[in-house]
Parts: C-alpha cells; structure tokens; sequence
C-alpha cells in the first residue's frame, strides 16, 4: 500500500484531514507533520522526515502539502531521508484537502504510487458549483 | 576572529531586530518573520555551544544550517538552511576566508536559496540583498579589494537592494498574495540577510 | 469588506485554516461551519447559516467548503437565511484550504466579492512542484 | 391512520436498520449512514412529539425536513431533508392522499432530491430506488390501482432498484470515489430510501 503524508502549517489542519480520509479507509498509512514542533504554526522538515519513514510500507508515499514554504519543507525533508526511500516519495501537486481524501482512498484500494498522485491532482477539478 | 563569534554576532543582530523584521513581515505576510528567526538562533546558538573548539568554519555553518531547518518553522528556515549547508560545503577545509572564497560561498548560498525556493532577482525576497551583495563582491574583486572591502561594498549594495524591494511586486512566498499591493514595503527576508552580512562586517572590519 | 465562511466536514480543519488565514490579516471577518452541531464529522446547514450571518457586513460572503456534501449543506443554508442577504453569498469553485488563505487576504484588501472569489478560484491553480 | 404514525414507523425501521447501512455505507463510503439517519429520526421524533395533535400531513412532513437537515450531518441530511420539504409543499391543505396525491409528492420529494445532489438515475444513489418507485406508482394509477397497491409496487421497484445499484458504478457522492471498485455493494441510500417506502407501506396496507 502506498504511504500518504500530511503536511500542513497547522496541526489542527492536518489532524481533521486524517480524520476525515481515515473515515473513508480505516487502517490506512496516514502520517501528518503539522505545524511547529513547539506545536505554533508553520511546517518542520524533521517531523516530515519522520512522517515519511512511517508511511512507507515499501510502495512509496505520497505527500500533501499547503503551502508553498510547506513544498519547501518537503523537499528538504526529502533530501535529509534515505536516498532509496526518497526515490519512492512524492509530493502531489493537489489541493491539500480535497487531494489527501482522494489519494488515501486510492491508495487503499492497493494502486501504485503513479495512480494515487494522478488521482490526488484529479481533485483540483472538483466542481463545487 | 573565529566563525563562532561571527555566527553569534550575526544571530544576536537578528534577535535585536525580531520585533522589526516581525513588523515587516505583518505588512505583507503572516506577521512571524522576526520570531521565526529568532527562534532559529536561539536554537542554533544551543548547538554551536556544544561544538568543539577547533570546528573548523565549515562546521560551524553547517550546524546553523540545521540549527535553522529544525527550528525556524516558515519558509525561510528551509531558505536560510539550505543557504548555510551550501556556504559550508563551499568553504569546507579553509580556514580562512579571502574575497574569492567569500564569494563563492555566497554564491552557493544564493544558489541554494534558489534550488529550494525557485525565485530569481527581482520577486522581493531575500535573494535581492543577496544576488547584489554578491554582485559588489566580485566588483570589489576585480578592482584588488580585500575581503573587508568587499564585504562593506556588499553590505551597501544589500542595503540597496532592500530599498529596491518596496518598489517591487512580491511574486514568491506569501507576500505574492497581496501583488501590487505589496508594493511599499520592504521585504522582510530582505531585510533579514542585510542585517546578517552587515554584522559580519562590523565583526571583520 | 467581504466576509469569508469556510465550511467544513471537521471543525478541525475549519479552525486551522482560519488560524492560518488570520495571520495574514488580523481581524477579518472569518467564520467558521465545521463539523456537526455534537463535535462529530460532517455539516449542519444551521450552522453555516448562522456563519454567514455572523460574516456578512453589508459587502456580501464569500463561503469556502470541503466536499460535496458540505456544497449541499451551504445551498441550503442559502436558502434558509433572508434572500436580501442570500444574494450576495457564493460559494467559491476553490479548494478550502488554499482558497481560504486567497480569499480572506484579497478580502481584507478591501475587494469585491466577485474579485475574492475568482482568487479563491484561481488557488486552484498553485503550483506545488 | 396519522401522517406522525406513518412517519415514526418510517423512522422506527430505519433506526432497526442502523447498523445494517452503516456497513453498506462502510464498503463504499464513509461508514455513518446508518448513524446519520438514526440521529436525524431521533431527533425528528422529538420535534413530531411537540406539534399539536391537529397536524396536518404538509406539517408533519415540514417537520421531518427540517428535523433532518439539522441533524443528520451527512449528504443525506440535505437531501432527505430537501425530499420532505417538498413532499411537504406538494400536500398542502390534503388531508388525505390519493395515488395522484402520492405521485405528485414522491415527484416533488425527487426533484428536491435531484435539485440539491444534481443526480440523475444510473449514479448509484437513492434516486435509483425512489425514480422507479415513482414509475411504478405511475403505472399503477394507469393501470386504475388504489393508493395501497400502487405502493406495494412502488416498493417491489424500488428493491429492484437497490439490486440495479449492486451493478453500476458510482459517480456521485463518496463512493464516486471508488469508481469501479464501487461495482458490488448496494447504495446505502437507495436502501434507506426502500426502507421508509416500505414501511410507509406495512402502515398503509
Ligand atoms: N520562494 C522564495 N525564494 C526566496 N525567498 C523567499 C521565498 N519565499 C519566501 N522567501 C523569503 O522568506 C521571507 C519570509 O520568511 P518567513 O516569514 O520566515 O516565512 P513564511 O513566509 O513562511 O512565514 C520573505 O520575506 C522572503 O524574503
Ligand atoms: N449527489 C447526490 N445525489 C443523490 N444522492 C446522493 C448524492 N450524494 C450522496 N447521495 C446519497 O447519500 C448516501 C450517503 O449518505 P450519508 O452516508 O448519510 O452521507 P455522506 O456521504 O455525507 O456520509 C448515498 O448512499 C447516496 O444514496
Ligand atoms: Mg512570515
Ligand atoms: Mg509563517
Ligand atoms: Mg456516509
Ligand atoms: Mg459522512
């Protein structure tokens, strides 16, 4: 099973994000890196870090981010792990709610990596009209 | 004159200035600019006192790199960090700095920032104290001036490129949210690098 | 100025982006629908209605929210609350985090609702990679 | 035989079904129809134990709308809720109800349904038992069948309708999510929908 990591500059936020995609498929991998370590707002790369070596179950992991410095964070996260478990770690260019319910659903299905960051960037189109 | 001392100097020029920076930051992003990097030194200072003595100035700037990448939580920690990690790898068994060094390690600094936060000059963010104050070194270079000449010309032409900044449109990080009206203000990560490079250069001259 | 609602299935997420929208700028009117009237997942129209109420300040409300069964609980609140008022309330086409975050700082730039809403939809297109 | 008798046998079965659609609802959804519809009766029983005795059907109805839509949480709330609503509005002032009485709030209740999901027949939600129950019904009257009868089929149709969701793919609401992988499990909604209906049945039989 592919990994999802929730990355948000509030623990509030990525807390309820997992709560809600847990809903839809219990027992998944789902890690989140919220906020600050002091639990203030913003993001830290070596809580991300941590998160991703939890979600990995050797499918890889897909990664949901907020912000922009939230991808930055990610990206260094990603430099600082393991080079053979960087090379199955993604971020998703989706939204950070609407993609992470998406992805965790997919991937709980069993789909590759490649199919959970499509489905998970799919969720930018949702009408909400 | 050790990098230690350089760092501290550098790192307290930021606490002193966290409620200004923070001010900054309110105008045109999320009001944590100064509190960010204060933390960050703060941190940074804890680890770097429990260096050895003989850590050679690559050490040292590495320990600020993650010393701010753990602790400063906002987009400038992975900025600042990747910045310092760059300038340590590019000065890595020196233990002096001349003027062509200096720059090459600003310069991997600045290309640092850029790989992490895909700006370029011009975006109002750090990178337009920095890319300038680079820029005066290799002037200072070409005409046969010492690393502290340099530095001074590079600490002018930062201080320059802050004022450059409030008459330009944000298009990175968070004060991009405001476009034109972010035009006025100075950058606040701006502002946070020329106080950087001007400590150091009080602390050489 | 234009109110900004944000409708969630978690009160968690609904606060957190509130916390991260006010920090760019203080003492906008932002209010919040998450979760259920008992603290569980979900929405209550009841309570979005009286958000918008709350965020209404003569400019119109600009109302953010997750997933489709929230678009279903914000149409009807629309149609529960005074129709003088109901006319000057859209739910944005945006995903509620990152369009939250746009919308409330075009907001309290002082922009027309149409204005607050097209950047609440272009968030859509911010770019993580 | 009172509108509230009917409706709290509706609301009696759908609470003894809790579990059974909260598990359909777990395979291709979130896991709380059951829950979101027994909140929603329980709370709707409250508030049909506090109208006068002399209720007509439109405001009981009114009353199970609004009951639903401020209590369930869940898709269902809104569209349930919609559903009565406009049964509601579509029985004023009858104080009995005909098979064209019946058709013509059945009607009114899908449209609300279709007003607020934007749904058609065929997306594997309680449109797939409710649009062939209203069919059925429709043909019953043709066919010169009294109220009672015309139910019954629409009952028989609407099961039918809850086997056809078994079949055919999500492609609205949560299990949209599943895609194909939604081929299988019957709509929770569709089966919450053939419970009331049948129970509407068992009362007026
Ligand atoms: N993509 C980027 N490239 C370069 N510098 C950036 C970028 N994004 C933001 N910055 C710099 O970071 C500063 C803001 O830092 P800070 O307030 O600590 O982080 P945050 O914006 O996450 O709260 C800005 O003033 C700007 O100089
Ligand atoms: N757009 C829609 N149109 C019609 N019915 C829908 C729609 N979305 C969902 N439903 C119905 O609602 C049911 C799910 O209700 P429920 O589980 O209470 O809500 P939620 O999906 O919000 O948890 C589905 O089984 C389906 O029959
Ligand atoms: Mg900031
Ligand atoms: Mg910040
Ligand atoms: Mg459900
Ligand atoms: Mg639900």
């Amino acid at each position: 099973m592919v990994g999802v990591v929730i990355v948000s500059h509030s623990a509030k936020i990525a807390e309820g994000i997992k709560e809600l995609a847990l809903q839809m498929a219990k027992d998944h991998p789902v890690f989140t890196a919220g906020g600050t370590q002091d639990g203030g707002i913003g993001t830290d790369p070596m809580r991300i870090q941590e998160a991703i070596e939890n979600a990995d179950q050797g499918d890889g992991v897909a990664v949901l981010a907020d912000l922009g410095s939230a991808v930055m964070s990610v990206d260094l996260a990603k430099e600082m792990i393991e080079p053979e478990l960087s090379a199955r770690v993604f971020l998703a260019n989706a939204p950070i709610v609407e993609g992470s319910i998406a992805a965790v659903v997919e991937a709980s299905l069993g789909s590759s990596l490649d199919k959970v960051l499509q489905t998970a960037a799919d969720a930018k189109n949702m009408n909400k009209e | 004159m050790t990098a230690i001392e350089a760092i501290k100097l550098a790192g307290q020029a930021i606490i002193e200035e966290k409620d200004f920076l923070t001010d900054l930051d309110q105008a045109i992003g999320d009001g944590d600019h100064g509190i960010n990097m204060a933390r960050g030194f703060s941190s940074v200072f804890t680890k770097i006192d429990a260096l050895k003595d003989d850590a050679d100035i690559s050490m040292v700037l590495k320990t600020v790199g993650m010393g701010l990448i753990s602790s400063v939580g906002g987009a400038s920690g992975p900025l600042y960090g990747t910045a310092f990690l760059r300038a340590s790898a590019a000065c890595k068994d020196k233990n002096a700095i001349d003027a062509v060094t200096a720059k090459e390690m600003l310069d991997a600094a600045i290309k640092g920032i850029q790989d992490r936060g895909k700006a370029v000059k011009g975006e109002k963010t750090m990178l337009d104290a920095l890319i300038p104050a680079s820029e005066a070194i290799g002037t200072g270079i070409d005409a046969g001036k010492n690393v502290v000449e340099c530095l001074k010309d590079a600490v002018e032409a930062a201080q320059t490129g802050v004022e450059y900044t409030k008459t330009i449109i944000a298009t990175k990080g968070r004060a991009s949210y405001l476009a034109e009206r972010s035009i006025g203000h100075q950058d606040p990560g701006a502002t946070s690098s020329t106080t950087m490079l001007k400590a150091l250069y009080e602390y050489v001259k």
